[in-house]
């Protein structure tokens, strides 16, 4: 079974990127309830400069996650988009030199990419961000390591944590300063990588 | 809410285009044209010091740019923070050999991007940071540091910025600053919304006879609303917050800076400056050079806010140095 | 709409106490305390220079009396000329014995009032009048004489206020400020309206999507109501309607004022100075001192206005003499 | 017969300030149709002025006149005040030095009066302001000399010029630039004018 290469990137790349032709309404609406509705809008300028993003010169993951980290810094100064940019350079850090990277090592990256998030963002588990949700894909796919398992595991875990996050406020971002609001309302964050990760798991 | 613009997307670069039109001693730089920073580029062996922040509160953050105060500064859509990579440019233009002051408001995103940009540059260039923490209505004096920087954040500019001319070093200069930001106490108080340019609706919304004191310049909420009062009640108010928290052995002389958010007009800023200068006399404090106007704004939004710069002897001197931005000038 | 105010009796009072104490360069006198003047008063033999009108118009009338400038000023109440006796005092504070130019905008109210101030003073101070008539909406070309003044005014006070500095006589001083009038332009455009403080209603009504070309600084009906156009599309509009007054001869020089009527914001202003300077440039036309800001409102009122100034070596000359009013200060 | 004196001023004075009470509003109203609304409270503000001021040291009718015109010079900046100023002041001047004024002078003051206006504000006869209802009062007491006839003369013809001014259109002032919509509705200067006359004919 093969790893991840900087082709498994551009694959998700562009399955993200099309799948933002219909999320972008949906983030953006979700986003405008508490925040300034632009998360949509960003993810998709993000993904549109990514998909532009030649990465195919690149011989290792690493590298390839570097280029898309730099394409996000020129693209986007919002707070979710740092974060994106964040957990790519942390994860692009420990796949720097690898051409391929086996399955089973997901887990960890998302687990490292989610201390770089902390550490940058200031925000902890459980505040109802976008942390929530890597953070129940990285617990579902820990010890997993074939691609197909992953897929499952990851899209039922993002679910899940979307549901169970529904009842509960935000304590971080814009929509901190309206806690109380928040309850029953989806962060906006957490649900664009909730739908992304579905997307990747069902390949389109 | 009506504007006079192109598009929502070109509208921040045309502004940008603008200003440095308008004013020829600012220029446009970094990768993609969202630096501001002096014509002349950084002096070499100066401390440089670089601010940012989202578009649509001129004259802040980019008509601070000027001999004496800011040498660079990026800018992001508006009401958003600058992206890394303009950090990054700001940071190197703003460098001349002594390190780079990043001296910015208190907000989330602008945050973790300086910081990228100040890790991206790690080995090559010194930088520090101070945070505008100005607003009292934003957290509790034990919370100080999770206060968000208003207005008061030119203070901090004029001050650091002298001394740097003065060439202290990056220590120094950041020490200073820090000084500056923990004299200076904002209160603001919020009218009406403004709206960003392409969104379909204002940033908030207000009965049309209620103010909100203590709003976010975002339209974050405040402390509380109530009925339009009398001016002088309304600036009663807002002095009895700000001056809770005069600095212990505090000496008696402080600036003042009565700042329009955007539509409330000169008018209505002199009817508080009255009161203002009034009660301060009352109190037994002097004022030192006043500033009544638009200096730090959200648009077309209707508010206005108030801000005190305890000085004790240094922060005096440095205010009064010579500076040649295009909005704050001292000669 | 809100206000930030006391009371409307009492509105333009405080807002004269709150700007004298701003700026101490500036004081408040006359029998009614209804004139600002030069803290230092008239300079012996100099040729005095006054204006006046209604309140409401910061940082017009007032906030350019200063050195370069004018010497004094006399302020009705908000939108309503001075009255005669604030005229007589202001002719008089102005006096330094070498005879006081009259100059303010051609409003029928104000025209009355200070001819009268005029006539009871005759055979005591030596007074002339000139009368701003920029907007080019108010009246046809060959009616220039009908023609109302709006913000280019300020044009008229900087080069009068230089030639009177330098020593010229009241005739000398007369014929500088005519000429300066009749080379500066202006046309504007209305988003929103104001309220005069203690009014019901605002001063005009206007659809949510139109904006409307031409129109006065207190909500006199202009040449055309449309949508909203991107601001590219206005300002081409804008400008060649003012560039069809192109004085014959004229050498290529000019100076811009784009001034926010009061809400619009300094962003907004930017975007629109951005096509002046392209426009210009393309016409062959170099700018000079531009201006772009608050110089000329109508309280909260959203619009703008664009004034050139069509220079020649001498009004050039005064234009870039130094000046020491708080609202445009030259050194 | 007794002709004009201070003391006659002096409680025309009074008469008009009474009046004033309700009258303010309906020149309010008036004024705000096509104007700045702001006719009544000035006329208020200058008659209430006038009311303080005390004309019984003037020994001659001229000497009391001017005392108004400069108690009016304080009072207001509006242009119907400083016309009513100039209209003072013209008066004043013909008058100075006389204890008395024949009834039978009146109306060629009022003409010079209206010719001082006519000069001060550039106004015509005809344009639909106060001018035309002193135009009208003075026309129709030339030759008369005595107060009762004078006031009822004066009193029908200020009613007359009002009701034929109606139909026409503005062509000064603030309302001049909405010429059409004047039309119909009453110029406030001339309202108050004609309101006042009807109130001193009627001795209250
Ligand atoms: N400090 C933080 N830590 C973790 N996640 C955050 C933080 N701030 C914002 N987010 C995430 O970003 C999302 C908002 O993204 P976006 O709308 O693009 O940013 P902005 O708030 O700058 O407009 C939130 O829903 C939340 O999931
Ligand atoms: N130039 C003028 N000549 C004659 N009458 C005038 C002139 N201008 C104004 N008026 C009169 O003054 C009245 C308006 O008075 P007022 O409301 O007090 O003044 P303003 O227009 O300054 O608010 C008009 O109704 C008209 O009768
Ligand atoms: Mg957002
Ligand atoms: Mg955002
Ligand atoms: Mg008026
Ligand atoms: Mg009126």
């Amino acid at each position: 079974m093969t790893g991840i290469t900087v082709h498994t990137i551009r694959n998700a790349v562009e399955i993200a990127n099309t799948r933002m032709a219909t999320l972008e309404e949906e983030l953006n609406r979700a986003d405008s309830q508490l925040g300034d509705g632009d998360t949509g809008v960003m993810l998709s300028r993000v993904l549109g400069k990514f998909s532009e993003t030649d990465i195919s010169t690149s011989p290792d993951v690493g590298g390839a996650l570097q280029m898309l980290a730099r394409a996000a810094a020129a693209t986007t100064g919002s707070s979710l988009g740092t974060l994106f940019m964040t957990a790519l350079l942390a994860i692009g850090k420990k796949t720097k030199g690898m051409a391929s990277v086996p399955w089973s090592d997901l887990s960890d990256l998302l687990q490292a990419a989610l201390e770089a998030m902390i550490q940058r963002g200031g925000a902890s588990l459980g505040d109802k961000t976008v942390l929530d949700a890597i953070h129940a894909v990285a617990m579902a796919t820990q010890g997993v390591d074939d691609q197909a398992h992953i897929a499952t595991k990851a899209s039922h875990a993002a679910d899940q944590a979307l549901i169970s996050f529904q009842g509960k406020p935000c304590k971080i971002g814009r929509a901190r300063m309206f806690a109380d609001k928040s309850i029953g309302i989806d962060d906006p964050g957490m649900l664009g990588f909730v739908r992304l990760v579905n997307a990747l798991a069902a390949g389109r | 809410m009506k504007k006079i613009m192109n598009s929502a997307s070109t509208y921040v670069d045309d502004v940008l285009a603008g200003l440095v039109l308008a004013h020829p001693r600012l220029a446009l730089g970094g990768s993609a044209n969202r630096v501001v920073h002096r014509a002349g580029g950084a002096r070499k062996g100066k401390v440089g010091i670089t601010s940012g922040g989202g578009s649509g509160h001129l004259p802040l953050f980019t008509g601070y740019v000027g001999q004496g105060m800011l040498d660079s500064c990026s800018i992001g859509n508006v009401f958003e923070g600058p992206n890394v990579e303009s950090c990054i440019d700001a940071i190197k233009i703003a460098d001349g050999g002594a390190g780079v002051l990043r001296l910015y408001g208190n907000y989330g995103g602008d945050r973790m991007n300086f910081d990228m940009a100040g890790e991206f540059l790690e080995g090559e260039i010194e930088t520090t940071t101070v945070l505008g923490t100005d607003d009292v209505a934003s957290a509790s004096p034990d919370e100080g540091k999770k206060r968000r920087g208003v207005a008061g954040i030119i203070y901090a500019y004029k001050i650091a910025g002298a001394k740097a001319e003065e060439g202290a070093d990056l220590s120094a200069v950041t020490a200073t600053a820090a000084k500056a930001v923990a004299a200076t106490k904002t209160i603001g108080l919020a009218l009406s919304p403004c709206q960003v340019p392409g969104s379909a609706k204002p940033t908030f919304e207000i009965a049309a006879d209620e103010f909100e004191l203590g709003m976010g310049i975002h339209g974050e909420p405040g402390l509380w609303r109530s009925k339009l009062k009398p001016a002088d009640e309304i600036v009663d108010d807002m002095l009895s917050r700000l001056l809770e928290e005069r600095p212990a052995g505090h000496g008696g002389r402080v600036s003042v800076l009565v700042n329009s958010l955007g539509a409330t007009p000169l008018e209505e800023l002199l009817i508080m400056y009255r009161r203002v200068a009034a009660k301060l006399r009352e109190t037994g404090i002097d004022i030192v050079q006043p500033l009544v106007g638009h200096y730090a704004t959200s648009m077309e939004m209707a508010g206005a806010s108030i801000s005190l710069c305890f000085l004790d002897e240094e922060l005096e001197h440095l205010l009064s140095a010579p500076s040649g931005s295009p909005f704050w000038e001292v000669k």
